[in-house]
């Protein structure tokens, strides 16, 4: 069982190393990475099943640092083994996808070794039981989201949103180093076991999980640091699957699952975690409904979902434990995987991923059309869909946390839920109907749209753009390729396990729990929205969002500007550090510059002193040496 | 046998011909050979003490071959700097103002 | 008087005389043949004085290598033949100098002759031998003698850094000297003038001043 | 000779050394004469006093004093006319001082060697004199190549020489020549090889013969001399082969010590000496002139270093068998 637990950890570690070395041989690369990934599936299948629950596994002995013990051990129990088999399971799909996707890039062997070292960081902050092997493991999801973002370096876009993912995600990481430190100093372990139940200091312990929710907002793009999410979908369609349905995003609710037991008593940081997570999830759900891209939409709703999962933990009372927080990462991995690679699909059919480009072209695609439509009910949260059951499991466990004396805290959860319940039915029926309506149909009725809004549309288009240009470019190169049958099993299987993956969540402790009134509320909550939509655009005639004045309309898709407030940021770092630098090297160095400008005024000076002429200077002084030789003389006698 | 006082005189007289020579030459090669007499009569003096009998230490040669090495340090240097000196200026006058200045200037033989 | 206080007297008086010469003669390279003269001639008083290893040590540095790096130097320096005015200081100062001379000369006298007055030295049995004054050097100065050793070092090194400096600068002076339109990167104000005169001609091809 | 009169005795020995200096350098001139010619598959001079040319250079002293004495109209007169001495006399001096044999030596001078070294390094003084006095920049050029030439060699030879003195114990050179034993051969052997060197660089003799370069600078400091004057630089030069031949055989080769050396020793010096005059000739005519650079660098890079070793080298020696 332990072996199993170590395998998971290294098999994807060393098909990273192998798929590296031969990322020349396109067939070994893609062999090693899909063999490895289903081998490392089946693993996590067996330990969610293997009889034994919990472990405590050695890995490479512990540190010697003294007083603080790090043990860097492993610990397997049936949430750890459930979520790795879950990611396993997401990544062997998006490694079987990539393999028809990335059909004619070059470079697709780096691009195989960086998902599997990616899922290596994934499952090793899974399977971790010690803080700073979860660091670790944090770290090199960091590492290889920049490397997957900017996968298409030539591309200046990519890079850029390469460099913002890494830099935004790295600043709130300072708060998950500092929460790591606070927690372990605490605790004088590193050792997860150790730290919750350890007794101590309570300003430590603040600190410590104030610092880790810092750390997972930045990683799982909460509000403020949420804008760098929506930039990374220049990376292509695979690497945005991998990073927003199982992994790096989603990685901050494991996280905090993990520590639920610390958070549950502290309040300063559940608050906090509540109000970054409550906003998050309207503000991401509203700029949703406003995006011209499909990506770019499902990124923000990924933020939306994320804020969900999260707030089921801020909101949660102490006795439910994390079950519906990790049930919704369970749920959300599933569709949101699907609906990643749905959109890939469609985009390689479409030639874009701007929904201009991809109005209607949903319609004729059959198992494509059933597998979207799966996903965007699943997203919205239609019955008896996996969405549904995880949804309500979190509105169900904030509002018994609101009644169960939760306080404002929870309330504003819930609230917040019931809101984006509404939103996300918005933006997903318009996404449907934007797809699945012919283009035709728009064409019968020209005055309903006016040229205004029209003009409008292309110059939102134009200026966000499609964001997958690396794909457009490669349809305009190679052509519109049919899937290969492994590509599209992919996809309907993620279909599949969207409808039954409710099954799954049965063995998590509190997975599932529907409340019956909260799930009526919700069910009407997304029936009105979904009905506001499809009456407000005329059937899927038009788009709901031109109905948006333009002036709120276009920066909404840009994302308010945020890009630029953290351009603001990096400036104002930037002049403080120039100040600094100018203090140091102006004032602080000015001392030690002066000395030397007043010694080397000194010796300006002693040499126009010394600019006597010689035979002149060598007559005064031997005048003067025997004058004094004379006087001496003169003395001694 | 020989009398003390003779060398003794030759010595002040050798120091006195070469303070001379050190303040009526502008020659810089010209007011170090000034400067050797100096350093000759202070060896003749030296040797002159050492051959009072009952000198300890046999003090006086000894420190007389210490002086000449020194000269011979002394003359390398002051030589070597004397050369530069008329590469920079293109000439060894000491009568003249010198430049202290830290930047090279053009060499002298193409000055006016 | 004795032999020796003759044969002093003679080689003395070479010495002084020559030493004389050495400083009023107009001729550089007179001045310091009459230094070697003079140099020499004090070697043969340390043998009459019945030092004969200062002696010959003196022959040896001075006459043998100092006197040839002096003469080295005047050559150098590009010594003229024939009498020289410009050797010599102002008259006044040349005044100034022999009064002082000769003030340091009856300083001198006045403290040594009373201090050597009927001072003899009996040289028919010599109180320092060559052995003697190499047991004094190696045992009682041996410290100094180290010390000597290192000075002589540095002054090596020295005279060799001295004129090393001078060597790459001249290198920078005669590569600056291969382009006489930029003669020198401290003389910027000509150096610009000189520069915009020649962009003017070059960019001015049709003018016919270039053609 | 001690039973006559001291001055009669000096007058004897000053004679001696008088015709010892006048002679020799003829013997050696005319060996070099007759070898160079046999080595390169010459003849030589064979006209000359009949047999085999002997009076050769007798007959090229005439006509040297036959030439009329120039001086050049720019040149400095004194300092022109007295080089030739000022470069004669440091040799003449020199041989006054070397043995031959305990007993047949000029003068017995407690610290030889320092004054044999003393003296030939004023030598370089008349070649400078010569070179700045001619007015002639070939002159000039001359001069101070000599003068960076011996100056330079001067450092190892005085190393070489102080080897074998500390080896000896003693500044004389009767008493070193008395020391030698036959095993200095080897344990001076590096000392022995600087020495040589270092004296033909100090006789610019070939290859050390840049100060007279015929083919560069026509011929150096003595460009502008004629007649006797030429003749007396000629003669020092030969002297200067004798009395460097005299002071490798006492120095190294053990002076007069072989069969009979009682009553033959004044004989052997002299065999030895005229031995070693042979090869500094042979190396005249087996090589080739060096450059000015290369001369530097053995004289710095090869001899001073080797010098400095040998003299370790002795050191170690002397201490280990007193």
């Amino acid at each position: 069982m332990s072996w199993i637990v170590r395998m998971i950890v290294v098999l994807p570690a060393l098909a990273a190393l192998i798929g590296l070395l031969a990322r020349r041989r396109r067939a070994v690369a893609a062999g090693v990475a899909v063999s490895v990934s289903a081998y490392v599936a089946v693993l996590g299948l067996i330990q969610w099943v293997a009889p034994s629950r919990s472990a405590d596994i050695d890995t490479i002995g512990g540190l010697p640092l003294g007083d603080l013990s790090v043990p860097l051990h492993l610990l397997s129990d049936r949430v750890s083994g459930l979520v790795s088999f879950v990611v396993a399971l997401v990544v062997l799909g998006i490694q079987v996808f990539t393999v028809w996707y990335l059909r004619d890039d070059a470079r697709y062997g780096q691009f195989a070794a960086t998902v599997s070292l990616f899922a290596t960081g994934m499952l090793l902050l899974v399977q971790s039981g010690d803080l700073v092997l979860m660091l670790v493991g944090w770290e090199i999801m960091g590492w290889c989201s920049w490397l997957l973002i900017g996968h298409d370096s030539e591309r200046a876009a990519a890079r850029r949103a390469a460099y913002k993912a890494f830099l935004v995600t790295r600043v709130a990481d300072i708060g998950m180093v500092v929460g790591i430190v606070a927690l372990s100093v605490r605790a004088r372990s590193t050792d997860l076991m150790a730290v919750l139940t350890a007794t101590g200091d309570g300003t430590l312990l603040t600190v410590g999980l104030v610092g880790v929710v810092i750390g997972v907002a930045g990683k799982s793009g909460l509000v403020p640091f949420h804008d760098w999410l929506p930039d990374a979908m220049e990376g292509p369609t695979p690497a945005s699957a991998l990073i927003h349905a199982a992994t790096m995003v989603a990685a901050g609710t494991y996280v905090i699952a993990r520590l639920f037991t610390l958070y549950a008593e502290n309040d300063t940081a559940r608050t906090l975690l509540a109000v970054l997570a409550a906003v998050t999830m309207v503000y991401a759900a509203l700029l949703a409904l406003a995006q011209t891209d499909l990506k770019r939409m499902l990124a923000y709703s990924t933020l939306s979902q994320i804020a969900i999962m999260l707030s089921a933990l801020a909101a949660a009372p102490a006795e439910l434990g994390p079950g519906a927080g990790i049930s919704h990462l369970l749920g959300h991995a599933f569709f949101k995987a699907l609906l990643f690679l749905g959109a890939g699909w469609l985009s390689v059919l479409a030639g874009g991923t701007a929904i201009v480009a991809l109005r209607g072209r949903l319609r004729p695609t059959g198992a494509l059309r059933w597998s979207m439509g799966i996903g965007l009910a699943a997203l919205a949260g239609v019955p008896p869909l996996v969405g549904f059951f995880t949804k309500d499991t979190v509105i169900d466990a904030a509002l018994e946390g609101a009644t169960g004396g939760g306080g404002l805290r929870a309330w504003l959860v819930v609230v917040a839920l019931f809101v984006t319940v509404v939103l996300t039915a918005a933006y997903c029926t318009r996404a449907w109907l934007l797809l699945d309506t012919p283009v035709a149909a728009t064409g019968e009725l020209p005055d309903t749209a006016p040229a205004v809004v029209a003009e409008e549309d292309v110059a939102v288009v134009t200026t966000a753009d499609s964001a997958d240009d690396a794909e457009v470019e490669r349809v305009h190169a190679h052509g519109h390729a049919t899937i290969t049958l492994s590509a599209a099993l992919v996809v309907s299987v993620l279909a599949a396990l969207t409808v039954v993956g409710t099954l799954f969540l049965a063995s998590l402790r509190g997975g599932v729990h529907v409340g019956l009134l909260s799930a009526l509320l919700s069910l009407l909550l997304l029936a009105g929205g979904a009905y506001a939509v499809w009456f407000l655009s005329d059937r899927g005639r038009v788009d709901v969002a031109e109905r948006i004045p333009g002036r709120v309309r276009e920066p909404a898709v840009r994302g308010f500007g945020v890009d630029t407030a953290y351009v603001a940021v990096g400036r104002a770092v930037t002049t403080v550090a120039r100040l600094v630098v100018a203090l140091d090297r102006d004032v602080v160095d000015a001392y030690p510059r002066g000395t030397a400008v007043v010694a080397r005024a000194a010796g300006r000076a002693g040499e126009r002193g010394h600019r006597g002429v010689p035979s002149l200077s060598l007559l005064s002084l031997l005048v003067g040496v025997v004058l004094v030789a004379v006087l001496g003389v003169t003395a001694w006698r | 046998m020989i009398h003390l006082s003779l060398p003794a005189a030759l010595a002040a007289l050798l120091a006195g011909l070469g303070v001379y020579g050190v303040l009526a030459r502008r020659n810089a090669v010209l007011v170090l050979i000034g400067v050797e007499l100096i350093l000759n009569a202070a060896n003749l003096l030296l040797v002159t003490a050492g051959s009072r009998p009952g000198a300890p230490l046999s003090a006086g040669p000894v420190i007389t071959l210490f002086v000449i090495t020194i000269a011979a340090a002394e003359i390398t240097v002051a030589l070597a700097i004397i050369l530069v000196m008329f590469r920079r200026t293109g000439h060894i006058d000491l009568t003249a103002v010198p430049d202290l200045s830290d930047e090279p200037e053009p060499a002298g033989e193409g000055a006016p | 008087m004795t032999t020796r206080d003759i044969v002093f007297v003679a080689v003395g008086a070479v010495t002084a005389l020559s030493a004389l010469l050495s400083v009023t003669t107009k001729h550089v390279v007179h001045a310091a043949l009459w230094l070697l003269v003079s140099l020499g001639s004090l070697a043969g008083a340390y043998l009459v004085l019945g030092q004969e290893l200062v002696g010959l040590v003196q022959l040896l540095v001075y006459v043998g290598a100092i006197v040839v790096l002096v003469l080295f130097a005047l050559m150098l320096t590009r010594a003229p033949i024939g009498p020289h005015a410009e050797i010599d200081t102002p008259r006044w100062q040349r005044v100034a100098g022999a009064v002082l001379g000769g003030a340091t000369t009856a300083l001198l006298a006045s403290l040594l002759l009373p201090l050597f007055a009927g001072a003899t030295a009996d040289l028919d049995r010599p109180s320092t031998t060559t052995p003697q004054i190499a047991q004094a050097i190696f045992g009682t100065w041996v410290w100094p003698f180290e010390l000597l050793s290192v000075l002589l070092l540095v002054a090596l090194v020295g005279a060799f850094a001295v004129s090393r400096i001078v060597l790459q600068r001249d290198g920078a002076d005669r590569h600056d000297a291969d382009h006489p339109d930029h003669p020198d990167h401290h003389d910027s104000h000509d150096d610009g003038d000189r520069t915009a005169a020649t962009t003017a001609v070059t960019s001015e091809p049709g003018t016919g001043r270039v053609g | 000779m001690s039973g006559l009169p001291p001055w009669l005795e000096v007058v004897v020995r000053a004679v001696a050394v008088l015709a010892a200096f006048l002679v020799l350098p003829l013997l050696v001139g005319q060996t070099e004469h007759k070898v160079m010619a046999h080595m390169q598959g010459r003849l030589g001079p064979m006209y000359a006093g009949g047999f085999h040319g002997w009076a050769q250079l007798v007959a090229d002293g005439v006509k040297f004093v036959q030439k009329e004495d120039i001086t050049p109209a720019k040149a400095d007169r004194w300092a022109f006319r007295l080089a030739p001495f000022v470069a004669l006399i440091p040799y003449l001096m020199a041989l006054a001082v070397i043995p031959l044999s305990p007993t047949v030596v000029g003068a017995d001078v407690d610290a030889s060697v320092v004054l044999v070294l003393a003296v030939i390094g004023v030598g370089v003084i008349g070649t400078l004199m010569a070179g700045w006095a001619s007015a002639n920049k070939y002159s000039l050029l001359g001069a101070m190549r000599a003068a960076a030439q011996l100056v330079s060699y001067e450092l190892p030879m005085v190393l070489a020489v102080a080897s074998v003195a500390l080896a000896a114990g003693s500044l004389s050179l009767v008493s070193i020549a008395e020391a030698w034993k036959p095993w200095w051969l080897l344990w001076q052997l590096p000392g022995a090889i600087v020495f040589l060197v270092a004296a033909l660089a100090e006789l610019q003799r070939p290859p050390f013969d840049m100060p007279l370069a015929d083919s560069e600078i026509v011929f150096g400091a003595f460009t502008e001399y004629t007649g006797l004057r030429f003749a007396f630089f000629l003669l020092a030069e030969y002297a200067g082969i004798v009395v460097m031949s005299l002071l490798f055989a006492v120095l190294y080769l053990g002076g007069w010590s072989g069969p009979f050396e009682q009553w033959l020793g004044w004989l052997w010096t002299l065999l030895k000496g005229f031995l070693v005059a042979v090869v500094v000739i042979w190396l005249r005519v087996s090589w080739p002139r060096m450059r000015e650079d290369q001369l530097q660098r053995l004289a710095w890079v090869w001899l001073v270093p080797i010098a400095l070793l040998q003299l370790a080298l002795t050191a170690v020696g002397v201490v280990m068998t007193s």
